[in-house]
This record gives structure tokens, C-alpha cells and sequence, in this order.
């Protein structure tokens, strides 16, 4: 057990704990919050995964931006009070557990089928942080990286669409 | 295979592109501007002397080499599907190349026919692009190098006669007279198909030049799939050509212009059946079974069909019934292996059938004048009606009887060569094969009626008093020139024909025979030959009995005493019976229209349609459908969570069978 | 090394997240568990880059543009739906009821 | 490792002790300049010309009765002052203020964390402020503060774009998101200090940095006039006092990132003596002090702005976020990068004075129609009707 491995287990068990109270808090308001530590917790995981450029981009993007917005919403629609009927009953709880267990069971079993760990590929080391990841996504994927840009022009465009009163 | 021929047979495509080419710009004429009858006549007849003219070249090309084998030019892929490759492969031999000059050459002389015939129809335009039309699927019929090309011809050549014959489809008769044609002639074209996906299935090809080599190597000598092959080529064939037990459409398809008529309906279409025979000949060879049949049916629907046009009234339906007579006797010849016979008698009938149709055309023209004339509602078309018609229509009169001695056969027209060497064939098979004695015989008797029939025509219409009234009379005139003048070219080459094929029996050369011989040899059963002297008794005896027919024509009928159509007596006894066509069609309705038609409407209709197709199937389906839909409605809940609920059990079970 | 621990956080994650959806009622805190499922696969994607190339990494970059472009418009819908029904409670908002 | 841990530790000491006492006097300035503007003394009866005021404030501020509204969110409500203070403290901890400083154990890097990715985490962790205004809001169970929060949300979301998009110019003359990169790169003479080859950017930078911060012109989240303090209503005592600190805070680490990204850092102008090695701790503490220097100019420009110019109404502040600020921002990187493209691999220029000189050239002339589309004939049309 190396510090990483430590760090590593601290990190994902705050970003599994905090997801489970994320989706078991009843108020909106704490559910984002916990699910901002989660974001938090995976942004870390990132760093020790050696993606220090996607963890930064997972706090700006996703706790800077995007559970801002959430949030935003949230306090727009004056929803921050918890609805008494905001988890299902017993019968959903039973279903939803038991789907939801079922599916951690087979995801955990596909885990084996993953390739063999080792033949690490670290190229990070030679060309920094940045480059590593923005080289191949301006050559190899640039034209998903273009047609990225028209879906975000395009949710713009419908986002802005979808929420005017009046256009 | 043959290696790539001299350049100039390479255009023969020409040939056939120059009537479809005419079709083309007679067919935009026809839609923009139909009165431009001018440029429809260039148009129309010039496309077929072109092509008579490039037929002409290509035989003479061919004569240069004369090959033994087939040259054959594909030009593009057709349907390269898996094994079956089907190439549009025109081929040139000599067999192929008798009919494209009968084809050319006779159509021609019918074109420029037409002009005057067809020249007040409003729908002449229209008219021309049909024929031309014709031409080019009969072009392609007969240089058709595979099985499917010629299809394609076959069944082109059946269109335009459907189109043709239905021509003035205002009237109800002539559109039923089209439908019974095309109806009739699917029958024969079922028994093409069946044929050609037997040839491929046991030969692995279609093209001509791969399956009859083959044949005697795939096929078993009399062998139940080479004659099964053959029969359903021949049911074919008897579609086609009408004989028995199809014929029944050819009368009626005298509905259609009368220059149709002679194209399609003596010259051209109709022998399409004896070409195929003698084109598969190589197959008819190998079963002695289908070759008596083709000369039993023949022989049997030249007698049969000539007992009937002697009651007949209607001129062109007389000339029709021996039509179909002559196609009998062309069977007769080529289903005793005289392949050379029947297509010198395909040829020479061209020739004189042709001319007697032009000139019942012009007969029928001019009467048609007469009661158009003083606004009469009479048959121009019924020999009663005419009568002495040789005063006014000196021309036709003399022509048509020439014709007639030919098809009676007398000596030394066409029709006395290339008859007696069908029935001298015959008589000589018999000495093999008894059953051909029987066949002889027959076509002796249709010989003797043929003699009396045309020789009645030839009375009744030309001779006596005249019967077409008396206002009427003096309308009555010749033909434009424009008209006689086709009359005057069949004429010649009535007379002249039999040159073709004089036999050594009278010091000629047989020279149409040495001609076909490189396609026929391979498929020529050798009849033994007969003695001179015996030869002789034959070529007397048919003589003889033409010469009676003709005699006994004379003495028995009295034009003087017979009546105009509208006051003639019904007829009775046997000569009803003739009259009414031995009842065939009536026959056919009884067994075989009326059941279809009761099965039609009492099974298929009211059964299977209403109840099962409706009922069942469309109805069901929706009935289901809406049944599905219920219970998929039950499943829209509208609730995001029954739908997230669903979508987890999906991804699950896929999920599920990733891991297993 | 840390491949197989990332991806059990990873397919917990994940399972949390659909546990999430499957219990909740508000429409804004479900977008938030399948945010949460995103981010799930973000983790195996960026653990298999480490072992297999940094080609995961990219694949996490798209999936965070259209986690942002889902969050604007889904948020925007949730607006919309909002506005006529007064409510995100997924169970009063039946309209494609069949 | 042992060292780099007590060096890092003593520095992570040292800058939080200098950022409070700082932050505790300059709500003294702030009061004392605004006097000043106002022609009044301002507070100066607590110690020498009022230097304890701050002091006597805090006192108060502990001593003070915490009040929690009946209905709030308990924790959030904690949470929401302490969530609204620690991103400005973190974000300057990637800030280098000075040149290394030799040790008899090592050069020791003048900055807590030299992270590779620095100026991403500057970005990363400058947005999260926001939590803690949205939190306090919200959790205070009352609608004025609600509002507060919900503006601070929007506004922050807003500006953050735009003052993303301005700083890419930065990083494209960098070529680096290092910040001690950044500052390398601008120490060679004082026109390769970026307000000069990006100044276009830096104004883009400077009003969403006072967006962001939520200083007027820009304060709507508190706007006492309208929103009764905003989001902050039902606080006191010592979490009313978090707040103003996170404030100034943000204020202190807005003016360093500003004289960072396009004032050179630590660097001082005129002379390359600063910039080489060897180090020593003369040039330590002379860049330590040119450093502090422009930070402090900036803090009093910010107070001079708050004192000066009115606020703006909420949605002119959205219609200039989105309307003109960010389309700008995107403009501009289009137009640099296209600039920088043609002099570095057209001409074959590296970066010198030189280069920085014609970009300031352009810059300029990009200035004078954005003034006009700007100013809409308000200023320079007005004058001229007048005359």
C-alpha cells in the first residue's frame, strides 16, 4: 500500500459515498452539493489516474459550470424544500434496488473481461500535461472535435429556444 | 468461341436500332405532332429500307464467308447474375439471316402499303410507330444469340401484335380481339419460360452457341427432359404460330388493319414458332416424340384449319384459317427434320401470303371507299357483299390469283416447290416412321381444300355479278399506286420465289438448302431419300390434287346464285359446323373460360379475396395492428419511471448477454 | 495498478447513478444521477487511458461537451415543462400517456 | 522532500497570515479612500491614524450574537460563508510573487504550488466562489436573499466565459499554462508586458474580474439599494465578517491574477537585472515588493472604481456579459490568434519587444470602432452636439 493507493482509496470511497447520499438526500439543494464532492472526489481520482488536464476540466466544467446551472435552476423554480414525494414508494424502492443491484453485479463481473493491467502507457512524462491530450485532439480527432462545436452551437441554440418567453 | 468478326457485320446492330430508331421518332410524333404525316412516312418506311438495305449488306457479308458456325457480337452485359450471365448478344447465320431479309424485305413492301392504306386513319402516326416497333422486336427475335434475348423479342413482337390488332380499340370487338391474342399467346409464352429454365438447369446456359452444342452431350436421346424441353418449346411455338390447340386467337386478330394483318399475322410474327423449332432444332432432333408432334399437330391444323375457311365469309378471316393451314404445313415440314423445307416455305408463304392479304387490303380499301361513300352500314369485309369486283380492280385480280396458284400449288409459282418438298419429306419419312404416311395424307387432303377454298375466294369475290349495291358500285375503283405497287413487287417475287430452292428433281440447285445447311446439318435427321420415279408420283399427285381442288371449286360454286350478306340464308348441316369453326370456341368457353371465370368469381373473388385477403389478411392485419397497439398503449404509461424501470431490464438482458 | 480499483468505483458509480434515477421523482435530480452515470464512465475511460493510451481521455473531453450541452438543454426542457405544469415531479408529468 | 514539505508549509503559513492582515487592512483603506473621495475623515479614532480599526471590528464580530433564521438550511447555512471564502484562498496559492529565493538547502520556488496546470486551476477553482454566495442565498430562507443568490449564479456563469476566452490570448503568447511560463514571458522589457500586445484582452479581463469578484459596478448579488445586502441579509457577527473577508479575498487574488497574467508578475520594468539567475535574495525581496506594489494598485483601482461608478441595472449586466463581452472575447481570439499565426510562423518573428509592438499596434487599432460600437455615440457624439 503506497501513499497513491491510499489517496486513491480515500478519494473513491468519499466520491462513492457521497454519490449514495447524493441520490438518497430528499432535498435538491444537498443532493447537488453532494454530487459536487462527488465531482470533486473523481477530479482527484483523475489526478492519480495521471489526467491532471481532465481533472482540471472536470471542476471547471462540471462544479464550475454545469452544477452551477443545477443549481440555478434549482433556486429558479424555488424547488430547494424537499417534496415529501420525492423518493418512491416501497415498491419502487424494491424494484430500483434490485434492478440497480443486479446491474452492479454484472458490471462487476464485466470488470474481468477488461484487458490485463501493466504496459503502462505513459506518455505524459515526455510531452507535459496539455499536449498529451490536445495533440491528438486537433489531428486525430478533429472532426469529432468540430462537429462537438455544432452540437454545443445547436444546444445553445435550443436551450435558448426551449427557455424564452418570448423569442 | 469465334473470333471477333470483319468489321462491318460488327454494325449488324444497326439493323434492329434502325426500326427501333423510327419507333422513336414516330412515337414523339405521334404524341407532339400527329399530323405530320409526312415526316411519320419518311420516318416509318425509310427506317425499314435502311434496314432491308443493312439487311441486305450483312447476308452479303455472311455469303463471303459463310461460316460454319454462328458469328455472334455481344455488345453489353445483360444480367451477369451468379452463373447465369446473359450477354445482349445479337448473332448472324444463315438461318438468322433468311429472316431478317423476309423480316426487312417484306415489312418494307407493307410500310409503303401502308401509306395508302392507313392514309386518312387519324391515328397514323401512332399506327407507324407500332409497326416499327414490331419490326425491331422481330429483329431482335430472330438475332436474338440467346434463349432471353429472343424472349425478349418474343414477347415484343406479342405486345405489338396485341397493340396493333387492338388498334381502333374504340370498338369493344377489336379490344377483346387484342386481349384474346395476348391472352392466348401467354399460354404458349408460359411454355417458353418452362422450356428456357429446364435448358438452364440442366445446361448451365442460355446462349445458343453453348446449349446446342451441348445438347447431344447433356441429353439422352428421347429422354424425358430433352422432350419435355421440346414440348414446352413447341406449346410455345403453337401460341406463337396458332396452331392447335392455340390458334383460336389468329381469326379474330383480323380486327386489326388489314396490312397488320399481313405483316404480323401471315408473314412475320406468326412463323416466329416454325423459326424456333428450327432454330432449336439440335433439341428436336434429340426427341423423337416432340418431332412427331410438331408434325402431327401440324399436319392436323393444316387440314383442320383449311376445312374451316371453306365456310367462311369474311375474306380475311378465309385468308386467316389458311394462314394457319400454311403454318401447319411449315410445322409439318420442320418437325420431319426438312428444316430447309419449312423455312423455304416460311419464305415463299411470306411472299404469296402477303400479297393475298395486301390484296384482300385493297379490296377491302376500296369497298370500304364505296359504303363510306353512300354512308351504307354494310361488311366490306364479307365476300358476299362483293363479287366482280375483277372489272373494277384489274390490278388486285390478277395479282391475288397469281397468288392463289402459288398456295394452291401450282407449278412453277412458289408455293409448288416449297409445299412439295414438305409433303415429299413427309412421304419419305414414312418409310421410317408409318405414322408420317398418315401425315401426308393429311396434308395431301389440306392441299386439295386449299386449292378449293382460295379458288372460292377468288370467285366469289372477284367473279360473277356484283353484289355491293348499286349506288355503291360506282365508287368502286383500283387502288392507289402507292398500293399496287407493294402488290406488284409480292407478285414478282411470288412468281419468282421458288427459284429459290429448285430441287435437283427439275435440274435446280437446291440452293437454299446448301445455304441453310451449316445450321441445319446439325440438327437434320437424314430422311431416306426416295427414287426419282417415286419423287415424280408425288410432285403429280399434289398437281393433281390442287388442280382438282381448283376444278371442283369451279364446278361446284355458283357466284351468280349467291346472296348478298344481310339476305343470305342461315346455313345448315355440316357446312354450319364449318361455318361456326367446328364450335372450338364455344368448346373453349364451355371448359375452359366458363370455369375460370366461375372459379374466378365464385372462389377467388367471393372466397379468397373477400374473405381471406380482405377479410383475413388486410382487415386482420389492422385488426392485429390496432390489437398490438392496445397493448403497447398499455405500456405508455407516460411515467418516466416505468419507462427508466423498462430500459434497465433491456440494458440488463443485453448487458446479461455480454457477460455470459 | 489502480485499473482495477477505478473501475469498481467506476461500475458503483455508475449502479448509484441508475439506483438514483430509478428513485427519484424529481426530474432535476434525476438529470443529476445520469450526470452522475456520465461521470462513472468518465472514470473507466480515464483508468483505461492510463494502461491504454490516451485516447480515453479524449473520449472524456466529448462526453463532457455533451454532458454541458445535455445539461442546457435538458435544464431548458425542465424550464418549459415547468412553466405549464407547475411541477418536475416526473410521476404528475404523463402527457405521452398511450 | 522533507524540505520541499517544511518550505511548502512555511509558505502556506506565511501567505495566509500576509492574505488576512491584508484583507483586515484593507477594509480600512477601503473605508479611508472612500472618506477620502467623499471629502470626510473616515474611521481614525482606533489606534494611530485608525490602523486598528480592523482589529477592534473583529473583536466586535466575535463578540457578537450569532442569530440563525428559524427556517434555514443549518448546515448549508454554515457551510455557505466558509464555501464562499476558501476558493479565493486556494486560488492564490498558484501565484508565484517573487523570484526563487536561494536557501543554504535549495532554491525554494516563491510560490505555494507551481502546478503545470496553473492557470486552468486559476480558472477551475476562481469559478467554485460562486457555491458559497448561491449557498448563503438560498439557505437563508428568505427571498431577497434567494435572489441574491440566484443573480450571483447567473452573473457568475456569465462572466466566467468571457474572462476565459480573454485569458487564451494570454496563453497563446505563452504557449504555456504555467504561470511562472507566463510571467518568463513577459519579463524581456515592460511592452512584452501583456496589457500591451493583449490589451483588448485585458480590458475583457478587468471588467469580468470585477463581475466576478461581485465589486460595483457589478454588485448585484448584495446591491443593498434593491436586494437589502442581498444574499448576505441574514447573516452577523463572524459569519457576516467571513463574507467581507472572502470578498477582499477575491478582490487581493483578482488584483494578483491581473498583474500576473498581463503586468509581468513580480518583474521589474526597465531592467532584465531581476530576471536571470543567479538568484539571490536581494532580487527576492526587490520582486517581492514590485510584486506587492501592483497588486496594491490594483486593490485601490478596484476601490476607486466601487466609489466612483454607479451599479448597472440587472440586465444591462447580462446584455453585457452575453451581448458584448463574451462575442468580443471570442472575436478577439479569433483575431490574435490569426495575428500571432502571421508574425510567428508568416514572418518568422519570435516573441521580442518587436512582436509585442505590433500586436499593440493592433490592439489599438482594434480599440478606436470598439470604442464607438461601445460608446454608441454617448460620450464623443454628446460632446460634439454640445460643442
Amino acid at each position: 500500500m503506497d501513499g497513491t493507493r491510499i489517496l486513491f482509496d480515500g478519494f473513491a470511497l468519499l466520491a462513492m459515498g457521497s454519490a449514495g447520499l447524493c441520490i438518497t438526500r430528499r432535498n435538491p439543494v444537498a443532493s447537488a452539493l453532494w454530487l459536487v464532492v462527488t465531482l470533486f472526489a473523481l477530479a482527484a481520482l483523475f489526478v492519480l489516474l495521471d489526467a491532471q488536464f481532465i481533472a482540471v476540466l472536470q471542476v471547471l466544467v462540471y462544479a464550475g459550470a454545469i452544477m452551477v446551472l443545477f443549481l440555478f435552476v434549482i433556486m429558479l423554480l424555488n424547488l430547494g424544500r424537499a417534496a415529501p414525494t420525492d423518493l418512491k414508494g416501497p415498491l419502487g424502492l424494491g424494484v430500483g434496488v434490485l434492478l440497480a443491484g443486479l446491474l452492479l453485479v454484472q458490471l462487476l463481473v464485466l470488470r474481468q473481461a477488461g484487458p490485463a493491467t501493466g504496459g503502462a502507457a505513459r506518455a505524459t512524462v515526455e510531452q507535459g500535461i496539455i499536449p498529451t491530450v490536445a495533440r491528438p485532439l486537433f489531428t486525430a480527432y478533429l472532426v469529432p472535435f468540430e462537429i462537438t462545436s455544432l452540437l454545443l452551437l445547436a444546444a445553445i441554440v435550443g436551450a435558448v429556444v426551449l427557455a424564452k418567453r418570448k423569442l | 468461341m469465334i473470333p471477333l468478326p470483319p468489321l462491318p457485320l460488327a454494325l449488324l446492330w444497326v439493323v434492329p436500332a434502325l426500326p427501333l430508331a423510327g419507333f422513336v421518332v414516330n412515337g414523339a410524333l405521334a404524341l407532339a405532332a400527329p399530323r405530320a404525316k409526312r415526316a411519320v412516312s419518311i420516318t416509318g418506311v425509310g427506317a425499314l429500307v435502311l434496314a432491308f438495305a443493312a439487311a441486305a449488306l450483312a447476308v452479303v457479308e455472311l455469303a463471303q464467308l459463310h461460316p460454319s458456325a454462328p458469328l455472334v457480337f455481344r455488345y453489353w452485359e445483360w444480367l451477369p447474375v451468379g452463373d447465369l450471365q446473359v450477354a445482349l448478344a445479337l448473332q448472324l447465320d444463315q438461318l438468322s439471316a433468311v429472316m431478317i431479309l423476309v423480316v426487312t424485305g417484306v415489312g418494307a413492301l407493307i410500310h409503303v402499303f401502308s401509306v395508302g392504306y392507313m392514309h386518312d386513319d387519324p391515328g397514323y402516326a401512332r399506327y407507324f410507330a407500332y409497326l416499327n416497333l414490331f419490326v425491331f422486336f422481330m429483329l431482335t427475335l430472330v438475332l436474338g444469340a440467346s434463349f432471353p434475348v429472343m424472349f425478349v423479342g418474343w414477347e415484343g413482337v406479342g405486345l405489338c401484335s396485341y397493340l396493333l390488332i387492338g388498334f381502333w380499340f374504340t370498338e369493344k370487338i377489336n379490344a377483346d380481339a387484342g386481349k384474346k391474342a395476348f391472352i392466348v399467346n401467354r399460354i404458349g409464352d408460359f411454355g417458353f419460360l418452362v422450356a428456357m429454365l429446364l435448358i438452364f438447369r440442366h445446361t448451365g446456359s442460355l446462349d445458343f452457341g453453348v446449349v446446342f452444342p451441348k445438347a447431344s452431350a447433356a441429353f439422352a436421346v428421347g429422354g424425358p427432359v430433352v422432350t419435355a424441353i421440346t414440348l414446352f418449346l413447341f406449346l410455345g411455338c403453337t401460341g406463337k404460330s396458332a396452331q392447335i390447340p392455340l390458334y383460336i386467337w389468329l381469326p379474330d386478330a383480323m380486327q386489326g388493319p388489314t396490312p397488320v394483318s399481313a405483316l404480323i399475322h401471315a408473314a412475320t410474327m406468326v412463323t416466329a414458332g416454325v423459326y424456333l423449332v428450327a432454330r432449336c432444332g439440335a433439341l428436336f432432333a434429340l426427341s423423337p416424340v416432340a418431332s412427331a408432334t410438331v408434325a402431327g399437330v401440324g399436319a392436323l391444323t393444316a387440314l383442320f384449319a383449311a376445312t374451316i375457311a371453306l365456310k367462311q365469309w369474311d375474306i380475311k378471316r378465309v385468308l386467316a384459317y389458311s394462314t394457319v393451314s400454311q403454318l401447319g404445313y411449315m410445322f409439318l415440314g420442320v418437325g420431319t427434320g426438312a428444316y430447309a423445307a419449312g423455312i423455304f416455305h416460311l419464305t415463299t408463304h411470306a411472299f404469296f401470303k402477303a400479297l393475298l392479304f395486301l390484296g384482300s387490303g385493297s379490296v377491302i380499301h376500296a369497298m370500304h371507299r364505296a359504303y363510306h361513300a353512300t354512308h351504307a352500314h354494310e361488311d366490306a369485309q364479307d365476300m358476299r357483299n362483293m363479287g366482280g369486283l375483277a372489272r373494277y380492280m384489274p390490278w388486285t385480280a390478277a395479282l391475288m390469283w397469281i397468288a392463289t396458284l402459288a398456295i394452291a400449288g401450282i407449278p412453277p409459282l412458289a408455293g409448288f416447290f416449297s409445299k412439295d418438298e414438305i409433303l415429299g419429306a413427309a412421304f419419305a419419312r414414312g418409310a421410317v416412321r408409318p405414322a408420317w404416311y398418315v401425315f401426308w395424307g393429311m396434308g395431301l387432303a389440306a392441299a386439295l381444300l386449299t386449292a378449293f377454298y382460295m379458288t372460292r375466294l377468288m370467285l366469289y369475290t372477284f367473279h360473277g355479278p356484283n353484289r355491293t349495291g348499286d349506288r355503291e358500285r360506282e365508287q368502286l375503283h383500283e387502288a392507289p399506286p402507292v398500293m399496287t405497287g407493294p402488290l406488284v413487287a409480292l407478285g414478282a417475287l411470288t412468281v419468282l420465289g421458288g427459284a429459290l430452292n429448285i430441287p435437283p428433281l427439275f435440274g435446280g440447285g437446291a440452293r437454299l438448302e446448301h445455304w441453310l445447311a451449316p445450321v441445319t446439318d446439325a440438327a437434320f435427321t437424314p430422311a431416306p431419300d426416295a427414287s426419282p420415279a417415286t419423287e415424280w408420283v408425288l410432285v403429280v399427285s399434289a398437281v393433281l390434287v390442287a388442280a382438282v381442288g381448283m376444278v371442283g371449286a369451279f364446278r361446284l360454286l355458283k357466284p351468280e346464285a349467291l346472296a348478298p350478306a344481310r339476305l343470305a340464308p342461315p346455313e345448315r348441316g355440316l357446312g354450319r359446323l364449318l361455318w361456326k369453326k367446328w364450335y372450338v370456341d364455344e368448346l373453349y368457353d364451355a371448359i375452359v373460360v366458363r370455369p375460370v371465370l366461375w372459379l374466378s368469381r365464385e372462389v377467388l373473388w367471393k372466397i379468397v379475396d373477400m374473405r381471406l385477403v380482405d377479410g383475413l389478411l388486410v382487415n386482420g392485419t389492422a385488426a392485429a395492428s390496432r390489437a398490438l397497439g392496445w397493448v403497447g398503449s398499455r405500456l405508455q404509461t407516460g411515467e418516466v419511471g416505468v419507462y427508466v424501470v423498462l430500459f434497465v431490464v433491456g440494458v440488463l438482458a443485453v448487458l446479461g448477454a455480454v457477460v455470459r | 495498478m489502480l485499473l482495477g480499483p477505478a473501475l469498481t468505483v467506476s461500475g458503483v458509480l455508475f449502479a448509484l447513478g441508475v439506483l438514483g434515477v430509478l428513485l427519484r421523482r424529481n426530474a432535476i435530480v434525476i438529470f443529476m444521477c445520469v450526470e452522475l452515470m456520465l461521470n462513472a464512465a468518465n472514470l473507466a475511460f480515464v483508468a483505461f487511458a492510463q494502461q491504454l493510451g490516451v485516447a480515453g481521455q479524449i473520449f472524456v473531453f466529448f462526453v463532457m461537451a455533451v454532458a454541458a450541452a445535455e445539461a442546457a438543454v435538458g435544464l431548458a426542457i425542465i424550464l418549459a415543462v415547468y412553466r405549464h405544469r407547475h411541477t418536475v415531479d416526473l410521476q404528475n408529468i404523463n402527457l405521452l400517456k398511450g | 522532500m522533507s524540505f520541499f514539505l517544511a518550505a511548502s508549509i512555511i509558505k502556506i503559513v506565511v501567505v495566509f497570515t500576509v492574505i488576512m492582515v491584508g484583507v483586515a487592512l484593507l477594509t480600512l483603506a477601503e473605508r479611508r479612500i472612500c472618506a477620502w473621495m467623499q471629502d470626510r475623515l473616515g474611521p481614525n479614532r482606533v489606534g494611530p491614524q485608525g490602523l486598528l480599526q480592523p482589529a477592534a471590528d473583529g473583536l466586535k464580530n466575535l463578540v457578537k450574537e450569532e442569530t440563525l433564521p428559524a427556517q434555514a438550511d443549518q448546515v448549508l447555512f454554515m457551510l455557505a460563508p466558509i464555501m464562499s471564502f476558501v476558493p479565493a484562498l486556494l486560488t492564490f496559492a498558484v501565484i508565484p510573487f517573487a523570484t526563487p529565493l536561494p536557501t543554504r538547502w535549495g532554491d525554494v520556488e516563491m510560490v505555494v504550488a507551481n502546478l503545470p496546470v496553473g492557470f486552468l486551476y486559476i480558472l477551475a477553482f476562481g469559478s467554485l466562489g460562486v457555491y458559497g454566495i448561491v449557498l448563503a442565498g438560498w439557505s437563508s430562507n428568505n427571498k431577497y436573499s434567494l435572489l441574491g443568490g440566484l443573480r450571483a449564479s447567473a452573473q457568475m456563469i456569465s462572466y466566467e466565459i468571457a474572462m476565459g476566452m480573454s485569458t487564451v490570448a494570454v496563453l497563446l503568447i505563452a504557449g504555456n499554462v504555467t504561470l511562472t511560463d507566463v510571467i518568463a514571458k513577459q519579463s524581456p522589457s515592460l511592452f512584452t508586458w501583456n496589457v500591451f500586445p493583449l490589451s483588448l484582452a485585458y480590458f475583457i479581463f478587468i471588467v469580468a474580474a470585477f463581475a466576478e469578484t461581485n465589486r460595483l459596478p457589478f454588485d448585484l448579488p448584495e446591491a443593498e439599494g434593491e436586494l437589502i445586502a442581498g444574499y448576505h441579509t441574514e447573516y452577523s457577527a463572524m459569519k457576516f465578517s467571513m463574507f467581507y473577508i472572502a470578498e477582499y479575498s477575491n478582490m487581493v487574488t483578482a488584483s494578483a491574477l491581473m498583474t500576473t497574467l498581463f503586468f509581468g508578475g513580480w518583474d521589474i520594468p526597465f531592467t532584465t537585472w531581476d530576471n536571470t539567475p543567479p538568484w539571490t535574495t536581494l532580487k527576492t525581496l526587490a520582486t517581492l515588493a514590485m510584486f506587492s506594489a501592483k497588486v496594491m494598485f490594483f486593490l485601490f483601482l478596484y476601490i476607486w472604481v466601487r466609489w466612483t461608478l454607479p451599479r448597472f441595472r440587472y440586465d444591462q449586466l447580462m446584455a453585457l456579459g452575453w451581448k458584448v463581452m463574451l462575442p468580443l472575447a471570442l472575436a478577439y481570439v479569433t483575431v490574435i490568434a490569426t495575428a500571432i499565426w502571421f508574425l510567428h510562423d508568416g514572418l518568422g518573428w519570435t516573441y521580442d519587444t518587436r512582436f509585442a509592438l505590433a500586436l499593440f499596434a493592433l490592439n489599438l487599432v482594434l480599440a478606436v470602432p470598439l470604442f464607438f460600437v461601445l460608446d454608441r455615440g454617448r460620450i464623443v457624439a454628446g460632446a460634439v452636439a454640445e460643442a
